[in-house]
């Protein structure tokens, strides 16, 4: 069964999704949480039987699907996918398991459950087309959650959502079929395979255009500067469940397909876009933390530091040495967890008030203390307190990306400032004072089935922020081989420079990492 | 004293007719039927026509066969050219016709089904079509193309409402026109090569270095026309709405599948010798066509506010933008046009039955036109499953993998890039991006809107039959597992295709 | 030995954890008490390890697990004990010890008493880490800790505005400063591919100067942020609005003197690179004077406590700066001692006057609070530096190294600060203590704090009198860490002259301040006196406006930057740009749809219009072909 | 003068764009139909005329196929056509454009 786990990942909750049909509507949250429980218990079985010394994919699994195209149903984990797969089905469960009331509940857990396959689905999925299908695929229950259980304007926000990624990702599809067609011309035959693909050396010119092609797709997703607009609208208007979600996860698939696709095929391209990229992750950090600083909506809040998160994480992709990547797969899982909770956070409250708007607050402290423990908790991790989750990422991002360029990191370090003013000014405005509004003043303070959802994310929060090292140690030695491989395939004499040889490195690393044990 | 003509049967070959013939001797079997016993049902005659389909499906199997072991056949005086795309071809115009067919078995009663003629000529449009496929002579093209045409003519008006008439009028008269076109394009050939079989032409005219291109382009220019109106190419595509919305939505949908495959391998034939012969005019010309078909249909699908017309101008987009495979040229890029239509006569077909079974008998008041927008409001609350049904073949549509017309999509854009067409490749995945607007409109109206009235959820099935639903099945089926068939489908047509020198 | 360490580090934060079990809950005695004695027990296991430094002069290394080990980079949570990190153990331990008791007493009618001690214990906790951490990022744990626990005591009445405000404000600041640290410690990450202590100072004499240079300023900038220097200064005078204990334990004793405790621990960087220290010293005599010059009129008495603080921050950075490490670290010890008991007799004032904070409403307390009258003169002679008390042997010796170390600017600068100090802090209790008793005139009863408040505050009481005496103990000691290096002014006359000098200077500072704040006549200021208006005063009462300009022209422009980048940029720009694409295609179909008329003979004029176009196309592109060759000749012709 | 190939060719054209104005101009029906039947014939003319130049008989067999259809046009035309007259009693086309966008 171990052999199989992966496509039993994907395809159990797509299987029980369609047999949820049949179950009935007042039983249907009981089934949902069974399910995802299952889905997460594999998960972490996935985890425990996953050789963390290994560099490569394990439980590999190899379908021909359209095998004169060159085209199969490849599927396989690394140190860098592994923690995501499971990030997700665990927010699957707590996220089913913490639903409030809502209408026709049924549909929503079915469609959460097909939204959990492509999930598994993308960050497992090692054939490009595959990868592709699972990414679209994506799109059509976030729609649906966004469109159906969303606020006033959703219909336009999923719209937007939708067409925006679906727009960058045909592009990005251009960009596959290219490489696919590259490696034709090399090796005489198709193949989708990301793992083919890794053995092909392009010249730099064709690397830059099919850079672009790729970053088009994955900058949308992530989403990076210029192409953000649909975030705000996609989380203001979505369900609790839905910004949960695509906070925790979806975003993360843009930031995973960089360093799965671009970093290791474009080794020169990367070198080459690395500090246009890292001046839009700059902004991306200070401009959007502005932004949030100027929100009057606490979801927006979140929602706009969100993007101010992901810009740390580029910026740490592209520091292309190991701290770096290692430290911005971190922050994914981190920032996923941190922005995960605190969408759950103001779900909480929207739950009670119906409101969003700050001003509708304050004196919450007061009101429902343990609340304004949980939030006070999370929004220090999401400012990067040291000994929570975030910080540890962003330390290293940042950390990693002080090798390339200081100046730069040194703009990037106004991050831990422009995120504590935006995030404290808000906390202040909903917590602290006195409590003004009449309806403010009864409000029932997190109750059990919200607390199911906050207390793990609470405690994973501390925990990995204070002992990261099994998650870290086993992202580190896929990082490695990947930055090897990047440095291996480096033609440009600058490439080489700009990456580090692991080789040296790597010996260092592992003393370290003995050490550590 | 005449010598007598001695031209052995074998040489004939007449097997080269047989698939034609079986529809035209079924056509005439109902006929006569009629003529002994008048009102029969009309589950009699769907039943004959579909096994008439079936006998005609398992000869051309017979051939294909035939043509696995030796190649190309030429038939009847070298009129019939058995190729791999005319048996490609068949098969997709006898199996979206086999689909089409039952789809007469309505809930409601429409007349035209009540007439054993809508059959027969039903039946004669097929062989039509097959014969325009199956030749390289312009004299069989165009009687098979006026065959087709004129008995679809009447199919159309046999709906028997305003609308329908007013379609068939429009169709009409714009066809004469095309036929007209297409008789003096096709003179000009003659009088340059003094012959009518196009690969002579060819011969001819390499022979003599194109020496006067400038006729030639005259005589590509009327040929141009008058397929653009078939394929519907902007600026000849203004009938295509109005005839879709005019005519019952099944046959709407038959004709955006049917008759187009016939006029592609038509154009195929003609124009792809011509590109490769280095026009490089023509080239330029069905670029600009491609690119506007595509992008301006979907910029009008975009405002439609009926659903009919907007698949009218979405299958408008999706000719032309198959109509890129034309322009390509390359094996790659042919095998993609029948993968690509395969998938999307499934896809479509189904789509345009989702409309049919939705398909009340005359128009409520509150709507202004038969499939408005706001007839599905709210459809997932009143009708789940056909509400998921006709999102997944928006889906499939939009081109959204694994659905069915993703594969086809991809292997064309892929076509395009591998022979260096890159800006052409992302002009139509940016089009596709464009058309997803519309498709998902539909979507967001049947999942995100409330009801417009409680009582609904019948109406969308209004019409539904066991028949219907099951070729409602069999293409949802064929859109979502797609994926299961592309290989050996890609094998076969690839094999198909290559060997018949495209 | 690694059970007291561990005991020394961890009972803190057992305290705080059992602290925060009722945090919810309404106040209990006991929350506050266990915090208090887990305390205790932390500061006899100091104690213990101070013996043991001392004692055997051997230091203590563990090392308890991995944080975070990636590439080359490998940080442990390590802990040391030696001479320099013993030193602050003790004063933070017995520091908070003190003020743990004391706030039970002080907090007693607080509602949130329990979630207060939670939060104190916790900043012990955090502080402990600081200082014990045998490495750069532990440090930053610390560092970024104590900053998190002053936000939470800053704004522990969240109900004030004016407290969250500033508790933000501080927060920010520090953040500000840590970003400087954090680059600081990246830089001697990828320059000595370590953050251990040890082993990156060990490194660091291969290094170029520059890089060194960069490592001094960007880890000072953190210090600057924690020890409120100048312009990141103004954040301490506004996080009085904390609780008067949490003022007394971490804006006087303990988290402010972190930035010196850096700039000590950072002693082998700063050797090598005597101009930044050089630049040290200087902002920290320039602040010392600015601090004094700000607390001379100010009206609100934890604020002219807290410029005092300031000012003696100053004289540490500059002893610091001039590579006298011990001085600095023995003036922070002593400075601990007698401005943490300054601090806890001001909230002995406040409770007695309802917490009135203007020392011209009070006058005359002496005769009603006579314990804590006795405590804050003492605390504030020892503050002056009068022969023998603590202030003196630290102070002076200071004064002393500015002297022998030729950097006579510096010196007159701190001496006449000195004066300042003197007089300020005199008038402080000439105010509170003396002349006639203004309070009357608000209704207000002051009585003496609890017996059991004073009694805590005793120890510190005895330390300010003779933590003088343990100077050349304490530089026997320390020295074995840090650069020995005796100050002593050549000739025994120029040495006799400074000090009697100065006490003379100082001595003539505080009776004039008892002159000028015990007279009769003094009254509530009202703002119509000549000297409030003089400019003089105005400058110093708004703090040179500093706050007013960092408000003006840096808060408000950025809430204002940022309203114009949502509004008007991210709306109307980016976001209206991705709409307009999409509208464009819409708008192109409603305008271009009328081509679809209807009519049948409309539709017959396009087919046959495009056919026309075709043609002409055709037509000349046949032509073209036909006369290529003339066109080529003309075009030649043409010169093309 | 001597005819030659070229000046039925031109005929044939002129015919040609006669029906083709006719076509766009027309407003009747029944005109309409007309025009189209000059554009078949007219090409007919220069079939005849190309397969005599020739000396084959393609073209005149073509020439019959467009007669045949052009008839068998003429006659579903005409049959819509009277539906049409039944139903609204004109044969006006601008009456028939309840269809549009």
């Amino acid at each position: 069964m171990l052999d199989h786990i992966l496509s039993i990942l994907i395809f159990f909750p797509a299987l029980a999704a369609m047999l949820g049909f049949v179950v009935h509507k007042d039983s249907m949250r009981s089934y949902g949480v069974a399910v995802a429980t299952i889905e997460f218990a594999l998960s972490l079985w996935l985890w425990f039987a996953f050789d963390s010394t290994v560099s490569g994919m394990q439980f590999m699994e190899q379908i021909a699907l359209v095998p004169t195209f060159g085209i199969n149903y490849i599927v396989g984990v690394d140190g860098i996918s592994l923690f995501i797969v499971v990030l997700a089905s665990f927010f699957t469960m707590i996220g089913i398991a913490s639903l409030g009331e809502t209408k026709d509940i049924k549909n929503l857990i079915i469609t959460l459950l097909f939204l959990q396959m492509t999930m598994a689905g993308v960050f497992s999925a090692l054939d490009a087309i595959v990868f592709y299908v699972f990414w679209e695929l994506s799109l059509v229950p976030m729609l649906y959650i966004i469109g159906a259980w969303g606020g006033p304007l959703r219909i336009y926000a999923s719209v937007k959502f939708f067409l925006y990624t679906f727009a960058g990702s045909l592009v990005m599809l251009v960009g596959m079929l290219f490489m696919a067609y590259f490696y034709f011309q090399a090796t005489g035959q198709w193949s989708f395979a990301i793992l083919d693909w890794y053995r092909l050396i392009l010249p730099e010119s064709f690397q830059l255009w099919l850079f672009v092609a790729f970053f088009m797709g994955f900058a949308i997703k992530v989403p990076m500067f210029p192409f953000h607009t649909w975030l705000p609208y996609a989380h203001g208007q979505a369900p609790t469940i839905g910004s949960v979600i695509l906070a925790a996860i979806l975003l993360k698939m843009g930031t995973y397909a960089f360093i799965r696709f671009s970093l290791p095929l474009f080794p020169d391209a990367s070198v080459y876009f690395m500090f246009p990229i890292a001046i839009l992750a700059i902004i991306m950090i200070i401009y959007t933390a502005m932004v949030a600083y100027a929100q009057k909506d606490i979801k927006q809040v979140v929602a706009y530091s969100s993007v101010s998160h992901m810009g740390v994480i580029i910026l740490g992709t592209f520091a292309l040495n190991v701290e770096g990547i290692t430290g911005s797969i971190f922050l994914m899982i981190a920032h996923g967890v941190v922005s995960g909770a605190l969408f759950f956070l103001v779900g909480v409250i929207y739950d009670r008030r119906h409101t969003k708007y700050m001003s509708e607050f304050g004196g919450l402290a007061h009101v429902m203390p343990r609340y304004a423990t949980i939030f006070g908790l999370m929004m220090m991790a999401s400012v990067g307190l040291p000994l929570t989750i975030n910080f540890v990422g962003e330390f290293l991002s940042l950390l990693g990306f002080y090798k390339q360029s200081h100046i730069l990191t040194l703009l990037a370090g106004t991050a831990i400032i422009v995120g504590a003013i935006y995030m404290l000014a808000a906390y202040k405005k909903m917590f602290f004072g006195v409590v003004t509004k009449e309806e403010n003043k009864h409000l029932p303070d997190v109750n059990k089935r919200e607390l199911i959802a906050l207390i793990p994310l609470a405690i994973i929060t501390i925990w990995l922020g204070i002992y990261p090292k099994p998650v870290l140690g086993t992202i580190n030695t896929s990082v490695e081989s990947v930055v090897s491989l990047m440095h291996e395939k480096a033609q440009t004499q600058e490439a080489k420079s700009r990456i580090p040889n692991i080789a040296k490195e790597a010996s260092a690393a592992k003393n370290s990492v003995e050490e550590a044990h | 004293m005449l010598s007598p003509v001695n031209v052995s049967i074998e040489s004939l070959n007449l097997m080269t007719l047989v698939p034609m013939l079986i529809p035209i001797v079924g056509a005439l079997l109902i006929l006569v039927i009629d003529l002994f016993k008048s009102e029969q049902d009309r589950s009699l005659y769907v039943m004959l026509s579909l096994l008439i389909l079936g006998v005609d499906f398992i000869s051309l199997m017979d051939s294909a066969s035939v043509f696995h072991k030796n190649g190309t056949i030429m038939g009847v005086f070298d009129v019939m050219l058995i190729d791999g795309l005319a048996i490609l071809s068949q098969f997709i115009i006898v199996g979206a016709s086999m689909l089409f067919i039952p789809l007469a078995l309505t809930h409601k009663r429409f007349h035209e089904f009540s007439y054993p003629e809508f059959f027969a000529l039903f039946l004669f449009m097929i062989a039509g079509f097959q014969f325009m496929v199956a030749t390289d002579n312009l004299i069989l093209i165009f009687v098979g193309l006026e065959t087709a045409s004129l008995a679809l003519y009447t199919l159309i008006a046999m709906h028997n409402r305003d609308k329908s008439f007013e379609a068939a009028v429009k169709y009409f008269t714009m066809g004469a026109l095309a036929a007209g076109f297409f008789s003096f394009g096709s003179m000009i050939f003659y009088a340059l090569t003094g012959s009518v079989e196009i690969n002579q032409i060819a011969e001819v005219l390499s022979a003599n270095k194109y020496a006067d291109i400038g006729f030639v382009l005259v005589g590509v220019v009327f040929l141009l026309a008058s397929f653009g109106f078939k394929l519907s190419i902007v600026p000849f595509h203004t009938w295509t709405p109005d005839v879709y919305e005019g005519s019952s939505a099944a046959l709407a949908g038959y004709m955006s599948i049917v008759p187009k495959i016939a006029a592609f391998i038509v154009a195929m034939r003609i124009f792809e010798f011509l590109i490769h012969s280095g026009v490089v005019w023509l080239e330029v010309i069905l670029y600009i066509f491609v690119v506007m078909t595509m992008t301006l249909a979907n910029v009008w699908a975009l405002v439609q506010t009926d659903v009919k017309r907007m698949l009218a101008y979405s299958s408008i987009s999706h000719a032309g933008f198959v109509m890129a495979a034309i322009l390509i040229g390359t094996t790659q890029s042919n095998s993609a046009l029948f993968l690509y239509w395969i998938l999307f006569s499934f896809t479509n077909l189904g789509s345009f039955s989702m409309l049919w079974i939705s398909r009340q008998k005359n128009l409520p008041a509150h709507q202004q036109s038969d499939h408005s927008y706001n007839k599905f409001a709210g459809m997932i609350k009143t009708a789940p499953v056909a509400a998921s049904i006709m999102a997944l073949f928006m889906l499939s549509l939009a081109g959204l993998p694994p659905f069915g017309l993703f594969w086809g999509k991809m292997y064309l854009v892929s076509s395009a890039i591998t022979s260096g067409y890159t800006v052409l490749a992302l002009i139509m995945v940016l089009n596709s991006a464009i058309a997803g607007y519309y498709y998902l409109k539909l979507i967001v109206y049947m999942f995100m809107r409330e009801p417009i009235m409680e009582d609904s959820g019948h109406i969308y099935s209004a019409n539904a039959t066991l028949p219907l639903k099951t070729i409602i099945g069999i293409a949802a089926i064929g859109t979502i597992f797609a994926f299961l068939a592309i290989n050996q489908l890609l094998e076969f047509i690839t094999m198909f295709v290559y060997n018949s020198g495209y | 030995m690694e059970l007291f360490l561990y005991t020394a580090l961890f009972s803190p934060l057992v305290g705080s954890l059992f602290a925060a079990l009722f945090g919810a809950s309404p106040k209990t005695k006991i929350a506050g008490i266990v915090p208090s004695i887990l305390l205790g027990v932390s500061f006899l296991s100091s104690l213990i390890l101070l013996v043991l430094v001392m004692g055997t002069g051997l230091t203590l290394h563990v090392e308890m697990m991995t944080w975070m080990a990636t590439g080359d980079l490998y940080i442990p949570f390590g802990f040391v004990v030696d001479e320099v990190s013993v030193t602050m153990m003790i004063v933070v331990t017995l520091v908070s010890t003190v003020v743990h008791v004391y706030a039970i007493g002080y907090m007693d009618h607080d509602k949130g008493f329990n979630r207060f001690f939670s939060y104190l214990s916790a900043f012990v906790f955090s502080m402990m880490i600081l200082v014990m951490s045998d490495n750069f990022a532990g440090l930053f744990i610390g560092w970024e800790g104590v900053g998190l626990c002053s936000w939470l005591l800053i704004g522990f009445w969240y109900h004030k505005e004016s407290a969250s405000w500033a508790a933000n404000e501080a927060f920010i600041m520090n953040r500000i400063a840590d970003l400087g640290m954090l680059i600081g410690i990246f830089l001697i990450y990828w320059n000595t591919g370590t953050l251990q202590y040890e082993e990156a100072f060990a490194v660091m004499p291969s290094l170029s100067t520059d890089i060194l240079t960069w490592m001094g300023i960007f880890l000072f900038i953190g210090a600057m942020g924690k020890s409120a220097q100048f312009p990141l200064h103004t954040w301490l005078a506004d996080a009085m609005e904390g609780p008067t204990p949490v003022s007394a334990l971490i804006h006087a004793a303990t988290m402010v003197t972190a930035g010196v405790y850096l700039v000590v621990r950072a002693n082998p960087l700063y050797e090598l690179i005597p101009s930044v220290g050089l630049f040290i010293a200087s902002l920290g005599a320039f602040v010392a004077l600015f601090a004094a010059s700000m607390a001379l009129v100010n009206r609100d008495m934890k604020r002219v406590i807290a410029y005092s603080t300031l000012s003696q921050l100053g004289y540490m950075f500059a002893a610091a700066g001039l590579g006298a490490y011990w001085v600095a670290l023995f003036h922070l010890m002593a400075h601990a001692f007698f401005k943490a008991l300054l601090f806890l007799g001001a909230g002995n004032v406040m409770h007695a006057m309802h917490d009135e904070l203007d020392p011209f409403k009070m006058g005359g307390l002496s005769k009603v609070m006579k314990g804590t009258f006795l405590m804050m003169t003492i605390a504030s002679v020892a503050l002056a530096g009068i022969f023998p008390l603590a202030g003196f042997f630290s102070k002076d010796l200071i004064l002393e190294v500015a002297f022998v170390e030729h950097h006579y600017i510096i010196y007159t600068v701190l001496l006449f600060t000195a004066g300042l100090t003197a007089f300020y802090s005199f008038r402080l209790v000439a105010l509170i203590f003396h002349g006639e008793d203004r309070y009357k005139l608000f209704g207000i009863h002051p009585h003496e704090a609890y017996k059991f408040m004073l009694i805590a505050m005793s120890p510190l009481l005895l330390l300010a009198i003779i933590a003088g005496a343990f100077k050349m103990s304490y530089f026997e000691m320390v020295t074995n860490l840090l650069p020995a290096t005796e100050y002593h002014v050549h000739s025994a006359a120029t040495y006799w002259i400074m000090t009697i000098g100065t006490q003379i200077f100082v001595a003539l500072a505080i009776l004039y301040a008892y002159k000028k704040y015990t007279r009769k006549d003094i009254v509530v200021p009202d703002g119509t006196s000549k000297m409030e208006n003089s400019f003089a005063y105005k400058l110093l009462i708004n703090q040179y406006y500093i706050p007013y300009f960092y408000q003006e022209y840096i808060v408000k422009a950025y809430r204002e930057l940022s309203e114009v980048f949502w509004t008007k940029i991210d709306q109307k720009v980016v976001d209206a740009t991705v709409d307009g694409i999409a509208n464009v295609f819409y708008q192109t179909g409603e305008r271009t749809r009328v081509m679809q008329s209807g009519n049948l003979s409309t539709m017959l004029k396009w087919m046959v219009a495009g056919t026309v176009a075709l043609l002409s196309l055709a037509v000349v592109f046949g032509l073209a072909a036909r006369y290529s060759a003339e066109i080529k000749t003309f075009l030649s012709g043409l010169g093309v | 003068m001597e005819i030659g190939l070229n000046h039925y060719l031109v005929l044939s054209t002129i015919l040609f764009a006669i029906g083709l104005l006719g076509v766009i101009r027309r407003k009747n029906l029944l005109m309409l139909f007309f025009a189209t039947e000059i554009l078949l014939n007219s090409v007919n003319i220069s079939f005849a005329a190309i397969s005599h130049y020739y000396g084959d008989l393609t073209g005149q067999m073509f020439a019959f196929f467009v007669i045949a259809i052009a008839a068998s046009e003429v006659a579903v035309g005409l049959g819509l056509l009277i539906v049409w007259h039944k139903k609204h009693n004109n044969i006006d086309l601008d009456s028939m454009s309840t269809m549009r966008g």
